[in-house]
């Protein structure tokens, strides 16, 4: 079991994939410490927002996941 | 009320699923639909629309419940494109059935307006230079704010 | 653009009338449009829609000019339906394919705003006693006054 | 040749037919001269226009057709 990160639009660009799995418990703290420069820089953005196991974070500093969790990272959507 | 809310894989018939709407809700006076399609572009070769399944259709379900408190329809359809697609294809249909002509007209555009700006959805354009995200437009802002 | 106005004697397919139009302006991001039912109504059993024939098109026709100079658009569909009808049957057709998205719904919500309220038509309903004449409605008018 | 007067809607069953021919010329009070009394009080009505050959006239009074003209009686429209 892991935490596994799911990355959308433009960040899976940046990942070099939709998806990775990095060890668990993961606070935001944490989370920045786990990715490259580039993607750390955007994920720091107001716009760019969380989801954990589908639920938007309000606030990233909070966020707290465990292993089995689904953590997406979302830049802003270009809409439909 | 009759619903269908879907993301749509590959190319679909828009006016197959109005047409099934009609006959869906016999008693509605009026169908208000929108198509929104693939629009010719020189530079253009495809187009690419990600969805995240976590987020992407819970939230054009709950964009649906919305629409049905704010007006009273007798059926709502919004069906989504996903994946690649080309020119003159269509992206996106709403379809809304309600006994009075404002009801469904109404609930088709707010609908449109908020599928296009505030849905989950990731696009990129295919150039001769490879694939580009596509960054929100201020249009689709402003179109949200009429209403409030 | 292309430009369809016509009155109808029978019933007709509106979805054929919009696929049509959606095929003649692949070019078109957009196509909105509104389908119009005799409504259900235990009361009536058949609805009469008489014309004048020097009047009636020719101002639709005008009011198609109308939309043409107010609203960008690639392609616009009007067809009304005249004579006896009966519930379910599709009254009238308004489809406008644009560019953009609010040209086109906005176009539709316009001329049937007018085709309700300001168009030659006299409207008759039979019910169990005989025919009986329909006056205009307030709520129509209220509709005409959002456009300015 | 007559002036040729169309009635619509309601005029029509006031009238018992859609047209009738009426010899010319026509002005406003030969008009009325020529309608029954329910017909002529409908016409009076401001909501009640009248279009020569398809032309609408913007004063009822100023009515001036002559022979082979299409005089149109046009009650309140109850819309599309």
């Amino acid at each position: 079991m892991a935490v596994k990160l799911v990355f959308l639009g433009k960040l899976a660009d940046l990942a070099g994939a939709d998806e990775r799995e990095v060890p668990g418990p993961l606070d935001w703290l944490g989370l920045l410490d786990q990715l490259e420069a580039p993607l750390a820089e955007e994920l720091r953005k107001d716009r760019t927002r969380i989801a954990v196991n589908g639920e938007l974070v309000a606030d990233k500093a909070a966020l707290d996941a465990g292993d089995g969790d689904e953590v997406a990272l979302l830049p802003p959507v270009s809409g439909g | 009320m009759l619903r269908r809310i879907e993301l749509v894989q590959g190319h679909w018939d828009t006016n197959d699923a109005v047409g099934e709407l009609a006959r869906s809700v016999p008693d509605a006076g009026g169908i208000a639909s929108f198509v929104g399609k693939v629009r010719h572009d020189d530079a253009v070769e495809a187009l690419e629309l990600l969805h995240y399944e976590k987020l992407t259709l819970p939230g054009i379900q709950e964009l649906a419940e919305t629409v049905s408190r704010r007006w009273t329809l007798e059926g709502l359809v919004i069906m989504h494109r996903v994946g690649v697609m080309h020119v003159g294809e269509p992206i996106v249909l709403v379809s809304a059935a309600a006994k009075h002509r404002r009801e469904a007209i109404e609930a088709v555009d707010f609908t449109m307006d908020h599928l296009k700006s505030d849905s989950w959805f990731w696009k990129r354009e295919k150039r001769a230079d490879g694939w580009h995200w596509i960054e929100p437009r201020e249009r689709d802002h402003s179109d949200l704010a009429r209403w409030g």
